[in-house]
């Protein structure tokens, strides 16, 4: 059974580490703790939703859509709960993507109802056996569209202007514009990079769980952000890594010990972290001081 | 008090005049004031959506069918409604806005247990208002205070049958119990009252397995299942999650017999999980395919209001609850003086413990000595993407 | 005492907005010294529990249980506040978070206190509304003197530049301790007060949300100055009450008035936003804190516009 | 030898090394600072002036050497209990507290001598005598009074001090510094971003800070002002001392003007 459970969690992980890397990448550019990033992943999940619905359930249009409907949602983000957001108060730009938060939340709230919604079956069902493990169509296609992704992201973080652009800013905003980098356009880049993985999260996760709700946003915005810590900030490898070992590590505490129990680790995982290694796992992108 | 058997009597009276739909109300005086305020408690959002939506179009349909009469007494009943969003905390803030700000006669409601049980323990010392639930089903609820109603069937008389018929047709040897640890009739049901059922069948049971509301990922539970042979699932569980843990069995290749309890039958089960629904058997404490014409018009217009949808037991039982309520505030000398409010409400009391066989489209209503509703109920089988009722 | 004058649900109306000013002065105590927690919900479920057990379970008198609460929760936030001074900003918010999640699932996974079916039946105080105001008179008051005294203008200075504060010879550590301890207690307080009226109580009642909520009435009040968290709670819980209010004015406006087109959809729409429930009510709380975070970031009161309304502050006798 | 040190001298450094990473800001420095002087430290851009004050002032932990204050070894390893003992500084950047007026900002320097416990903080300014002020709060006040007025502040004391211009913040730190009542005073390039007039009046104000009873180490980039107020100066480069002694035979030093060549500065 252990081998199936770790499958599960690695089906879990994919989906926590597609979210901690829009936030790593958000935060590493902005120093800002993006709460909105949540609630993107939610509205992901319904735009794919309802694509599926209209579209005819050709699932690839509900990905690509979600992705760019995401995206833009980041432009707004940015235009509405950032840039206008006075930056000498530390904490006004963090109220104001709470307020986003809450925004997105309840609208979702208000126009889709407060219930679960079913999640189309978009993906023929099959079942493949390996000796003791059972894969289904299901988790290898989902698996393949985060892997997909994230050696894609990997690639251009690691291999194009704009990634070297974006791994300055993080680095140091005075810095990257004395480099000459355009520092407000790659803030606003991150944002639609990261907005756009979340989407597909979203609707990833639609597939995996079969329904989705209103209130997803808020418990994959707290997970992800215990990925990004996990993993080092601004580390976007890390954070895939990271996010594979909080799946498995909350799978294996529900199988083994209690679904209750299982949020305890997590959380104990986030106190530990910022107390011993608040650079993470891996290390962190950032010079910055605690 | 009244004597019982003038009480019997007005009873049997107002049934005839129920049934023959009368124009007025000879016996009772016209009431005071404006209109008869009778408070509603739904749940809008959250997991219990589909019971809440149901039970508010239903009793809008009581209202709208009372009001295109006579109203109550003479004049119209109005219904105050609030969501509850299946919040304990939200349920208790709306009851104590009913009673002590709208300053209704009597509440229907709230749908679930957990809100029930949170709300009961204050009846006796402030509320001092009739609550009568249209869903909940743990059993135990009422006789927490002589003020709280259930026109229900508790969970364990719903599920005896079905879980009867369900091993008559599967014949499983071995299951697992998954159940919400956080909503109080599905953890009733599922660490109290499935066991007990399955062990008096002979069946193993072996594992139970939990999740928390709003959890939305049950693959490590359903792997577990699957690694121990599990040869059918109990659930405790509401709709969505039931209809959530059904295709993730289904995703793993565990096709298995599903039997769900009293918040799980729900329409939306078989929407949302498709066809992993196929064969579930759920237990429900009320089904609106009564031929009788009343039963059939009442269906038409809840299911007219709900854009098509088949309500769940909390519609029909719902519906009831407000002639009751009716009859109640009719046959008892309610003044509906705001001076006679809290005699007034004693009188509904009163009069709804004695009710014996009072007539409904959930089928004839009798209260028992803790205030829950007994009588018969369907067994529900999802055949072709529908529920049947498969009870002879 | 209130009893002839109040309905119950005014009563009721008015201690939930209590407690939220009470929560709000928890999250202020910390703030002052520059320390943001989302923890304050965790602190209120704590004393919460704590005051809940001591009623329910072992029958003391609520002004015990309340004192208690906020003993409890006051010794554990000394106890966070510890690990806690090292790290600072968004560091702390997670911390904060982290910890107010696992007390939640502390509260979750015990039976002893309810667990996931949560804590039930707890004893209702009658004299919720007292309390409150007696604790939030109390609050204003310590938090005036704090406002005019050495000890609170070395917290605001702590606020401002911790390295420099604690050159200038304040006990940073000390003086952070204290306001994260004191906060936590504050906070229990109001966990307390908020169980013996709610008489229930999960591990959903103090969740991140209400955390946000504490935030935001500090933020929106000011938190530069004591008036702040009391102005801030107090307008966020009026406006939707007040809402509701202009809703069933709006209901008297006679109908040939407004039965023409484009008034009527006007109207229409105007009604139906009015009926303020849960979503509506929280997307207008999220745009009042973009909006406000653009416009004022210091909160509505700052010490300047206190200056210019001239509300009372504390004045110094000069010797 | 070292008894005899520690009577003379107001700070001795033996020792103090600091790393970051591979790179020494200071290597094994040895100091002595007498008693009444006033001491310069200078030397290059990255010369590691700003590590050594971080260094006596706590700010940052050294990773050798000892440091002796009045002839103890200062063992404290939090900033705020040096300056209770004896030592303040300013700092190179300003960092005065924005929000706070100048009396303000002068009271919490000598917050650390009225209450130099937090619990009297607490006892005696918020609880007690709810309506009046405390003594010491009162006490405060007429010392920053003196002070604003010493520094030539007076009519600035409700100014915040994020408003005050330039010239004034230095001074109002310096003030806030003096309210800590030190023995020891760091002073961070007090002279950056002021123009020659004001340079020329902190040339006097140095001076009767001294007159006070107060040891100053100074670190100063302005070779007028250095070569004109000190009794004694350090020169360190890379970390190291390189030259020591009276500002007239620094002058003349050939390692000192050769770590200084390729800087723009008048020796």
């Amino acid at each position: 059974m252990i081998y199936q459970q770790l499958i599960n969690g690695l089906m879990l992980g994919a989906s926590y580490a597609l979210i901690a890397i829009g936030y790593t990448l958000i935060f590493g550019v902005l120093k800002l703790l993006y709460f909105a990033h949540g609630e993107v992943f939610m509205v992901g999940a319904f735009v794919g939703l309802y694509l599926v619905i209209l579209g005819g359930a050709n699932i690839y249009v509900a990905l690509l859509g979600a992705m760019i409907a995401c995206a833009m949602l980041g432009v707004i983000a940015v235009y509405v709960s950032v840039r206008p957001v006075a930056k000498n108060r530390p904490l006004a730009p963090l109220i104001s993507t709470i307020g986003l938060t809450i925004v997105l939340q309840n609208l979702a709230v208000y126009i889709f109802g407060g219930q679960q919604v079913g999640f189309p079956e978009t993906v023929k069902q099959e079942l493949y056996n390996f000796g003791p493990i059972t894969v289904s169509s299901v988790q290898i296609f989902i698996l393949a569209i985060a892997t997909t992704l994230m050696v894609v992201l990997w690639l251009f973080i690691e291999h194009t202007k704009m990634g070297r652009a974006i791994r300055a800013t993080a680095e140091n905003h005075e810095t990257a514009a004395l480099l000459g980098v355009n520092v407000n356009r790659v803030v606003l880049i991150t944002f639609m990079i990261g907005s756009g993985i979340a989407g597909v999260a979203g609707v990833l996760d639609g597939i995996k769980n079969s329904g989705i709700s209103p209130f997803i946003g808020l418990g994959a915005a707290v997970k992800g952000l215990i990925v990004m810590l996990l993993g080092g900030l601004g580390n976007v490898p890390g954070a895939m890594v990271a996010g594979l070992l909080l799946g498995m590590i909350e799978i294996l505490s529900a199988a083994y010990i209690g679904t209750t129990e299982r949020d305890f680790f997590s959380f104990m995982i986030l106190i530990l972290i910022l107390l011993y290694r608040p650079t993470g796992l891996f290390g962190t992108r950032m010079t910055e001081e605690r | 008090m009244r004597p019982i058997g003038n009480l019997a009597s007005s009873v049997g009276l107002a049934t005839v005049m129920f049934v023959m739909a009368p124009t007025s109300d000879a016996e009772a005086a016209k009431l005071a004031g404006r209109s008869v305020k009778i408070g509603c408690q739904v749940s809008l959002t959250g997991k219990g959506t589909e019971w809440g939506q149901a039970a508010k179009a239903a009793m809008e349909v009581a209202a709208e069918e009372i009001n295109a009469k006579d109203g109550i007494g003479g004049i119209p009943l109005e219904l105050i409604c609030y969501d509850t969003q299946t919040l304990e905390s939200e349920a208790l803030k709306t009851v104590s806005r009913l009673v002590e700000r709208d300053k209704v006669l009597a509440i229907s409601g709230p749908c679930f247990s957990s809100e029930f049980e949170t709300i009961a323990p204050q009846l006796d010392a402030r509320l001092k208002t009739v609550i009568m639930s249209y869903c909940s089903a743990k059993p135990g609820l009422s006789a927490m205070s002589k003020w709280a109603f259930r026109n229900t069937l508790t969970s364990d008389k719903q599920l005896t049958p079905v879980v009867e018929a369900w091993v008559k047709e599967y014949k499983p040897k071995k299951v697992v119990i998954i159940y919400d640890a956080e909503d109080a009739v599905s953890k009733a049901e599922g660490a109290i009252i499935l066991p007990a059922l399955f062990k008096k069948h002979g069946i193993e049971i072996l594992d139970m397995l939990t999740y928390r509301t709003k959890d939305t990922d049950y693959s490590a539970q359903i792997t577990r299942a699957k690694s121990l042979g599990a040869q059918g699932i109990g659930l405790g569980s509401c709709y969505q999650n039931a209809a959530a843990i059904a295709k993730e069995a289904h995703k793993q290749g565990l096709t298995v017999p599903i039997i769900g309890g009293a918040c799980a039958s729900a329409p939306g089960f078989i929407e949302i999980a498709g066809k992993a629904a196929e064969g579930a058997y759920m237990s429900t404490a009320a089904w609106g395919d009564d031929p009788r014409p009343e039963v059939q018009a009442f269906m038409k217009k809840v299911v007219a209001k709900l854009g098509g949808k088949q309500p769940p037991y909390s519609g029909p039982r719902a519906y009831d609850i407000v002639f009751a309520f009716k009859h109640c505030i009719e046959t008892t000398g309610v003044t509906n003086k705001p001076s006679d409010l809290y005699s007034d409400r004693d009188k509904i009391r009163e009069c709804l413990q004695g009710l014996k066989k009072f007539p409904g489209v959930a089928g004839e209503l009798t209260m028992n000595e803790v205030r829950d509703g007994v009588g018969v109920t369907a067994i529900l089988k999802v055949v072709n993407g529908k529920y049947t009722n498969i009870a002879k | 005492m209130l009893d002839g004058l109040l309905d119950g649900y005014t009563r009721s109306l008015l201690i939930f907005a209590g407690i939220n000013v009470i929560a709000a002065y928890s999250f202020y105590a910390p703030f002052k010294t520059g320390q943001v927690s989302l923890g304050q919900a965790g602190f209120m479920a704590v004393g919460a529990y704590a005051s809940a057990v001591l009623t329910q379970k072992f029958g003391m008198p609520f002004a015990v249980a309340l004192i208690f609460g906020g003993v409890v929760a006051g010794s554990i936030g000394v106890v966070v506040g510890f690990p806690a001074l090292r790290i600072k900003g968004i560091y702390l918010l997670l911390l904060t978070l982290g910890f107010a999640e696992i007390i939640s699932v502390i509260a979750l996974s015990w039976d002893y206190v309810g667990g996931a079916q949560g804590f039930r039946n707890i004893s209702f105080n009658p004299f919720t509304l007292e309390y409150v105001i007696g604790v939030i008179v109390v609050l204003l008051v310590f938090f005036a003197r704090l406002e005019r005294s050495s000890l609170g203008r070395a917290m605001d200075s702590i606020h401002q530049d911790e390295t420099a504060a604690e050159v200038m010879g304040i006990d940073v550590v000390r003086i952070k301790l204290l306001a994260f301890g004191f906060g936590a207690g504050i906070a229990g307080l109001a966990g307390a007060l908020y169980a013996h009226h709610a008489t229930y109580m999960d591990s959903t009642t103090f969740s991140i949300m209400l955390a946000v909520e504490i935030l935001m009435f500090v933020v929106v009040g000011g938190g530069s100055t004591y008036w702040g968290p009391l102005f801030g709670a107090a307008v966020l819980n009026a406006i939707p009450e007040f809402l509701r209010a202009l809703r069933e004015w709006l209901e008297l406006v006679p109908v040939e008035w407004t039965n023409f087109y484009p008034v009527n959809r006007a109207y229409d729409f105007l009604h139906d936003f009015l009926d303020f429930e849960n979503a509506k009510r929280l997307i207008a709380f999220g745009v009042i804190l973009i909006v406000m975070m653009i416009l004022r970031p210091d909160g509505l009161l700052t010490r300047d516009s206190l200056r210019w309304l001239r509300l009372p502050r504390w004045k110094v006798r000069h010797a | 030898m070292r008894e005899q040190v520690a009577r003379t001298a107001c700070l001795s450094i033996e020792g103090l090394t600091k790393r970051f990473g591979g790179f020494y800001a200071l290597n094994e420095l040895h100091m002595e600072v007498a008693q009444g002087h006033i001491h310069a430290l200078i030397g290059p851009n990255g010369a590691g002036k700003t590590t050594f004050f971080n260094l006596v002032t706590g700010v940052l932990p050294a990773d050798a050497g000892r440091i002796v204050f009045n002839g103890q070894v200062v063992a404290d390893t939090r900033p705020s209990k040096r300056t209770i003992k004896g030592i303040a500084r300013t700092f190179q950047n300003i960092r005065l507290f924005p929000h706070l007026t100048a009396m303000e900002t002068v009271m919490i320097g000598s917050h650390c001598r009225a209450f130099p416990s937090v619990w009297k903080a607490l006892g005696k300014a918020v609880l007690q005598r709810p309506l009046g002020e405390a003594d010491e709060e009162r006490q405060m006040r007429e010392n920053a009074v003196e002070l604003l007025e010493f520094l030539g502040l007076t009519d600035k004391q409700d100014a915040k001090a994020s408003d005050l211009p330039y010239g004034e913040q230095r001074k109002l730190e310096l003030a806030r510094a003096l309210a800590t009542q030190p023995r020891l005073l760091l002073l961070d390039e007090p002279t950056a971003g002021m123009n020659p007039r004001e340079t020329d009046e902190l040339d006097d104000v140095i001076t009767r800070v001294r007159d006070r009873g107060v040891t100053i180490i100074l670190v100063e980039h302005d070779m007028r002002l250095v070569m004109g107020v000190s009794d004694s100066v350090t020169v360190i480069n890379f970390g190291t001392k390189i030259a020591e002694g009276p500002p007239e035979k620094i002058q003349s030093d050939p390692l000192v003007v050769e770590a200084y060549l390729g800087e723009d500065v008048q020796l």
